[in-house]
């Protein structure tokens, strides 16, 4: 069901042209998300979707909406390229997911091997309940870390692009062609 | 194809469906906004097969309680709240990129800019 | 010994070195120029000594890869080669002082400079001791002489260099390159080795070696076998001592020299006889000679008369080498020296007569030889030995070309070796007996792009107290010391004679 | 923006709840979803909430623009800093048991050091959040 | 302490990118910078010389063994990539300095500094992990910064251009993921010395075949392999000179380095020739991608743009010579990935050099810089021939493995066209030389050389090119033992 909805949203984002709505629709496409993954047990990865997803990002956009004019332009020639990308792409993903193990099998082998680990030995181990917490903040905590850095470099990234006064309007001047 | 495939796959597919609907808006679309936008949608999408392969069915979450429970797999979900972080960072520099193309040349719509550059070019 | 191979490279870079240090001072760079010159050729003279005694010296000097090395080893062909070239650098040398001043060229040091580079590298081709270190040499060769041709800074001596470049280096790596891998990738080695290292890796592939072989005789485009000839005419833009000396003995000579030991050392004379590999090279080589001498025959200007005759007569060595046998082979490493001295002495004179006399073109000379007996007879005695006339050494190598073609069982060669000499006669002669016996061209030249200059060419001098039809002194005694070493030769073959049997008879 | 005091007080009234929340979200991650990210992305929505209704100079006097970076690069450091000091306490980077203050029950250490690294990640994705913002809004503003 | 080397190897950089935030100073940040990637290259030769001579390293971060934690797994293949990283570092961090107050205006300085570390750190962090969702993370922390950075440059195309790097390395980054997620699905485990125990288990499966597409387009967009190379010439053109240099020597060689690490490692060398027959695919585009870039590289007019479709051309032979699925067509890959970083940094460097004096880098203004800027067109002219691959230069070692590994498989016409290509090369490197070189100069000013500050990050470079030209036993042999520990799988 929610996967449906989550389908007609994505369908709607790819129709409409008025960007508000658009940005509108990506925060309910991320909501439904983080609904979708609550149901998937992944209680952590749906608070911070929704924190995210529905949170920051549609703050910002809204941000970039404003100063970048909020109506998309039809675009001028069909897209045949990129459907016929994305076309191959879908089906090479559907063709791999053949051999995939089934959904929700706890036979799988993604839940064995280092998950078996996480959830048995991670309470003697580290000694807090949220397996999630244990694995995000001490098994794989070096990933964390370089998420942290992520983060940080995004900062520094729009730190250089947008600290200070808006800079060279139209300055043809100072370009060189390359024709 | 079976039945029993189609049933065990579905979730996948799905996904599949999400992931390609926000690539084709990332590479398609000429609005460079939007085009964040696609490619928040492919993210996204992609986050949910993680998580989706971390699904046990009728499993709980992985906080430990007392009693026999089965948990869903942990490290998928730990993979995508890094995933996540690592999403809304790029976006920021994209839309902030975005926003200083438009300073730069008064436009986000990629044909226009495409037009300006070529008319440096042919200019220069 | 080993230190005199060191140097043998190193000395002419610290001669270079001096000649910029003293670049303020003209007699003193030029001094410095002279005496690496003698010093260089005394050093090879000590290397001759050792080699002749049967020693073979050699020196690693770096490994860029692994099992592949720079490495120098003297043996009797190199240093032949090296003879040549160091004893052509004094001479050229000396003569350049005159011509350089005489034609107030600009950039004189930068033209001193690099022909003290070109000069190292080319000890480095003679004395190189396996093909790598060859095709290195070879390459710094071509780029240390870029400079010297596009001396005049001319949007003509740029297109030359352009050519000039682009053949030597497509031709060097499309070919000599693929080739010298693919020799690496058969044998794992590059090392010459008499008798040849390709005989090791039997059975080789049908067709391989006369492929090969093809690709090592076009990839060395220095040797100019047709049809990858094109620079050697475009290089004359470059001023006179460097046609003189590089171009038509270092360079040149370092192509054909490097055929020449690329056929002895690595394919073997006898392994190549027995496969016939390189008779459909041989007849490539004779249509160059024919062809070149037909060309050399059009040219009205001197320099590309004696630029294609170059070509015909470079051929002869190519030629001497894809014969395969031990008369030929001789016959080519002779022709290579006495080929050297012959034609030295044309461009010699052929530079003294552009300084002097402002003449640029074969039909503007008549007459001028009455003007400048010694520089026309000079000529003179250079045509004799390249058509290979007696009494001069260029009669030498003809013979045991001849000799070798018979053994060969190729008649038909023999008929092009006449047929060449004879059309290298006839255009080469033209030019002294215009110059003695010619109406004077004086008044009939004001078309040529010289004739400006004839007219008033005393006044054009700054110094002005030149007389205006006499080569410059220093120049006259290279022109004399090169005429009178082509009729040396003819009595006194042994050094060299001597040296190609030892090739041989390895 | 307008004098409205409902919201002025509503935003006054909200954002310590806010920030309460986000310190029960941080500390409490350990028993249940959440942790240093979420808490630090709340806590910037306290003040980006109030640089809304407040207006951003407001907002920028208590919170300069120059702490919050500061602030985004201190989490790095803080994060990367644990590392270090387990590395300089004798275990590898990151290992948590040398916190411990009890050697014999070296598995405490993983507490001091989950918490002190999700400070790391708060601190960071706070001064981050509210740098990131501070710089949109910035650029609205002169817009406009 | 040396048993912390592999992770002082990241953390380092990653520890002075914040620190640079708080001086706030543009030379106190440069002096941060210049220290941490000279620290970094210390502890990457350092780690060198363990590898070289104990096999294997692995370091358990959060002392959680493999593959329960994060892995960094060093042995020779990533240890020589980390020298290349950590080398151009050291020389572009001082390069840096005078380069980036006259490109950069003041207050961006620290920041700058702060994403170059961060890009470093990333470079270093991918090369050296041997966790596959932890190069995600690191691939990322590369990424943005390097946005950031070619976004700096002063031209307004500078800022489309790392947008379209943004997108289409984004898209890389989640074909990436993608491929990632598929192969925990088949087997559980992100780590790849167990991925590659676990996989040929399940070798037959679809999944993992796709799995394996998805990495190869994700690797192959990142390393720009024709024709995904979209994102690259106007990102080299239009970022300041620096950056430029920075990564075009290191970027692409750490995406070359992923590709080997995760076709030959972790899939191995069976699946990937035997079973996948890569060699089918990568062997036409490279050899696509060396001959068109090469021809469009001589119709260029702005030189770092013509060194761009050079870099393209130049990435083409690297993944030739995987495709000759040899030792030695291998030993040429990581060769060249040495060697092109070293060429390519001295014809950058010296780019921005003329950037510095004369404000542009079109063919035209190179007009007599031969004379006016003698020391930098030196410095052009030996890197260029090292392009070529004039002998003497590191450039001819490569092209000597590369056509020796042609011609073992017998792919004469490989070889000849490889060498046809280096002509190519002589074209376009040569046109740069004869307007340098024979035409007077014509732009306004004196054009002076460049400071010293300059010039020698440059010309160390240089005299690299010769040196390790002259002297290349040691480099290949590390390649060469290199090559084989990637041809065996994991090491020892």
């Amino acid at each position: 069901m929610l996967l449906t909805l989550l389908a007609a949203t994505g369908l709607g984002l790819l129709r409409i042209r008025n960007l508000f709505a658009v940005v509108m629709l990506a925060g309910v496409y991320s909501l439904l998300s983080a609904g979708l993954f609550t149901v998937m047990d992944a209680v952590d990865v749906a608070f911070t979707e929704a924190a995210v997803g529905a949170g920051i990002s549609t703050v910002l956009f809204l941000g970039a909406l404003a100063l970048c004019g909020h109506h998309e332009s039809r675009p001028g020639h069909t897209p045949l390229l990129p459907l016929f990308v994305v076309c191959l792409t879908g089906i090479a993903l559907v063709y791999g997911t053949m051999d995939m193990p089934p959904f929700g099998g706890a036979d799988n082998p993604v839940h064995h091997h280092v998950a078996d680990h996480y959830l048995e030995e991670s309470y003697h181990e580290i000694g807090i309940p949220n397996v999630v917490t244990s694995v995000l903040a001490s098994y794989r905590g070096y990933d964390t870390m370089g998420e942290t850095t992520v983060v940080f470099a995004a900062a520094v990234g729009v730190m250089i692009l947008l600290i200070g006064a808006r800079t060279r309007r139209e300055r043809p001047g100072g370009e060189e062609g390359d024709g | 194809m079976n039945i029993g495939l189609l049933v065990s796959h579905y979730n996948y597919w799905v996904v599949i469906f999400l992931m390609m609907v926000g690539f084709y808006i990332l590479i398609s679309r000429g609005n460079l906004i939007k085009k964040v936008i696609g490619l928040n949608v492919f993210q996204t999408s992609v986050f949910m097969l993680y998580i989706t392969l971390g699904k046990i069915t009728a499993g709980t979450p992985p906080i430990l309680t007392e009693g026999e429970v089965v948990y869903s797999n942990p490290l998928p979900h730990v993979l995508i709240l890094t995933a996540i972080v690592v999403g809304i960072a790029t976006t920021s520099v994209a839309l902030a990129l975005a926003i200083r193309i438009k300073e730069a040349y008064g436009t986000v719509e990629e044909d226009e800019i495409n037009r300006i550059e070529a008319g440096i070019e042919a200019g220069g | 010994m080993t230190t005199e191979l060191i140097l043998s490279l190193v000395l002419p870079v610290v001669g270079a070195a001096l000649i910029l240090l003293l670049r303020r001072n003209p007699n003193a760079r030029e001094a410095a120029s002279l005496v690496t010159a003698g010093a260089l050729f005394a050093v090879v003279l000590r290397i001759y000594g050792a080699v002749s005694d049967g020693a073979l010296p050699e020196v690693v000097l770096a490994e860029p890869i692994p099992g592949i090395s720079i490495a120098l080893e003297a043996e009797p062909l190199g240093v032949l080669f090296a003879l040549i070239a160091s004893f052509l650098w004094i001479v050229t040398t000396a003569y350049s002082i005159g011509y350089m001043r005489g034609h107030h060229e600009k950039n004189q040091t930068r033209f001193y400079l690099f022909f003290a580079f070109a000069i190292s590298s080319v000890m480095g081709v003679a004395f190189a001791g396996n093909l790598f270190t060859l095709f290195v040499f070879y390459e710094v060769l071509s780029l240390t002489t870029f400079p010297l041709v596009t001396h005049a800074g001319t949007e003509k001596a740029k297109r030359a260099g352009r050519v000039y470049l682009g053949v030597l280096f497509s031709t060097s790596i499309v070919f000599q390159l693929l080739a010298i891998i693919w020799v690496y990738a058969m044998t794992g080695t590059l090392d010459f080795e008499p008798g040849g290292i390709l005989r090791g890796v039997m059975p080789v592939p049908a067709g391989v070696v006369p492929v090969l072989l093809a690709l090592f005789v076009f990839g060395i485009g220095k040797a100019a076998v047709m049809p990858f000839h094109r620079w050697l005419p475009a290089a004359m833009v470059a001023p006179t001592p460097v046609s003189a000396l590089l171009h038509a003995v270092a360079v040149v000579k370092a192509g054909v020299f490097a055929v020449l030991k690329i056929t002895v050392y690595v394919f073997g004379i006898d392994f190549l006889s027995e496969l016939g590999a390189s008779t459909w090279l041989m007849w490539i080589a004779a249509a160059t000679i024919i062809l070149g001498s037909l060309v050399a025959f059009t040219k009205d200007n001197l320099k590309a008369r004696l630029a294609y005759s170059t070509v015909s007569q470079l051929s002869y060595v190519v030629l001497g080498a894809m014969l395969a046998n031990s008369w030929g082979v001789i016959g080519s490493g002779m022709h290579i020296a006495m080929h050297a001295f012959g034609k030295i002495t044309l461009f010699f004179c052929a530079g003294a007569i552009m300084v002097a006399a402002h003449r640029s073109e074969v039909s503007q000379l008549g007459g001028l030889g009455r003007k400048m007996p010694v520089t026309f007879a000079a000529f003179f005695i250079g045509t004799l030995s390249i058509v290979g006339l007696p009494p001069t050494g260029g009669s030498w190598s003809k013979w045991f070309l001849g000799l070798g073609s018979l053994e060969a069982g190729q008649v038909g060669l023999m008929a092009v070796l006449m047929v060449s000499s004879l059309l290298s006669l006839a255009y080469l002669l033209e030019i002294p007996l215009k110059g003695f016996f010619g109406k004077d061209a004086e008044i009939a030249d004001h078309h040529g792009d010289s004739a400006g200059h004839e007219g008033h060419g005393g006044h054009e001098d700054p110094d002005g107290h030149e007389d205006h039809y006499r080569a410059p002194r220093w120049s006259l005694a290279a022109i004399v010391t090169t005429a009178a070493a082509c009729l040396a030769l003819f009595v006194y073959p042994e050094p060299f004679y001597r040296l190609m049997v030892m090739v041989v008879g390895q | 923006m307008r004098e409205e005091v409902i919201v002025r007080v509503g935003a006054k009234v909200l954002a310590p709840f806010i920030i309460t929340f986000a310190l029960y979200v941080h500390f409490h991650g350990d028993y249940s979803p959440g942790g240093g990210f979420q808490a630090g992305v709340i806590l910037a929505a306290a003040f980006a909430l109030l640089a809304l209704v407040y207006g951003l100079d407001e907002v920028q006097r208590v919170l300069p623009p120059w702490f919050v970076q500061t602030c985004a690069a201190m989490g790095v450091v803080i994060y990367a800093g644990v590392g270090v000091a387990t590395m300089l306490l004798g275990h590898n980077y990151l290992g948590y048991n040398a916190l411990a203050p009890d050697p014999t029950h070296a598995e405490h250490g993983q507490h001091y050091g989950i918490l002190l690294v999700e400070l790391g990640v708060l601190v960071t994705v706070f001064g981050v959040m509210v740098s990131v913002f501070y710089l949109f809004a910035g650029r609205v503003r002169k817009a406009q | 302490m040396s048993q912390h080397f592999p992770i002082l190897q990241v953390v380092v950089p990653l520890l002075a990118a914040p620190l640079c935030i708080f001086v706030r100073n543009g030379r106190a940040a440069w002096g941060l910078a210049v220290l941490a990637s000279w620290v970094s290259l210390g502890i990457a030769l350092a780690l060198l010389g363990q590898v070289g001579t104990g096999g294997v390293i692995s370091y358990a971060i959060g002392d959680w063994l493999p593959p329960i934690g994060i892995e960094y797994r060093v042995d020779i293949v990533n240890a020589w990539v980390l020298v290349i990283v950590a080398g151009i570092g050291a020389l572009v961090s001082p390069y840096a300095l005078v380069s980036v107050e006259r490109e950069i205006e003041a207050r961006r300085i620290p920041l700058f500094y702060s994403a170059y570390l961060l890009c470093l750190c990333g470079l270093l962090g991918i090369a050296i992990t041997g966790d596959v969702f932890n190069v995600f993370v690191f691939l990322e922390i590369s990424s943005l910064s390097a946005y950031a950075l070619i976004a700096l440059g002063k031209d307004r195309r500078a800022l489309t251009s790392a947008f379209r790097y943004l997108v289409m390395g984004s898209v890389g980054a989640t074909f990436i993921v993608i491929g990632i997620g598929l192969l925990y699905s088949m087997t559980g485990s992100l780590n790849m010395a167990d991925l590659a125990q676990l996989l040929p288990g399940v070798w037959e499966s679809r999944t993992v075949r796709v799995a394996y597409g998805f990495l190869a387009v994700g690797f192959c967009l990142k390393l720009a392999l024709f024709p995904l190379h979209l994102w690259l010439p106007n990102a080299y053109t239009y970022a300041p000179s620096p950056v430029t240099a920075f990564m075009a020597s290191t970027a692409t060689k750490v995406a070359v380095y992923m590709l080997l690490r995760f076709f030959l490692t972790v899939f191995g060398w069976h699946f990937s020739f035997e079973q996948m027959e890569l060699d089918r695919v990568l062997l036409p585009l490279a050899l696509v991608a060396i001959v068109s870039m090469s021809l469009v590289a001589i119709f260029q007019v702005n030189v770092k743009r013509l060194l761009a479709y050079s870099s393209v051309a130049q990435i083409g032979y690297m993944v030739l010579g995987l495709s000759f699925a040899t030792v030695t067509g291998l030993t040429a890959t990581l060769l060249h990935l040495f060697n092109h970083a070293l060429m390519k940094g001295a014809l950058f460097m010296a780019m921005g050099c003329v950037m510095y004096r004369v404000g542009s880098v079109r063919i035209g203004a190179m007009a007599g810089l031969g004379r006016r800027m003698p020391v930098t067109m030196a410095a052009f002219v030996v890197g260029g021939l090292s392009l070529v691959g004039v002998p003497l230069t590191v450039g001819f070692v490569s092209k000597w493995y590369l056509i020796l590994g042609a011609l073992e498989r017998g792919w004469w016409p490989v070889a000849v066209l490889i060498l046809l290509t280096s002509l190519m090369a002589l074209v376009y490197v040569w046109r740069v030389v004869e307007v340098a070189y024979f035409r007077e100069y014509q732009g306004e000013g004196e054009a002076r050389e460049a400071p010293w500050m300059l010039l020698w990050p440059t010309w160390a470079l240089v005299a690299l090119n010769l040196y390790f030209g002259i002297d290349a036993g040691r480099t290949a042999g590390i390649a060469r033992q290199a090559a084989e520990v990637l041809m065996a799988g994991i090491g020892p």
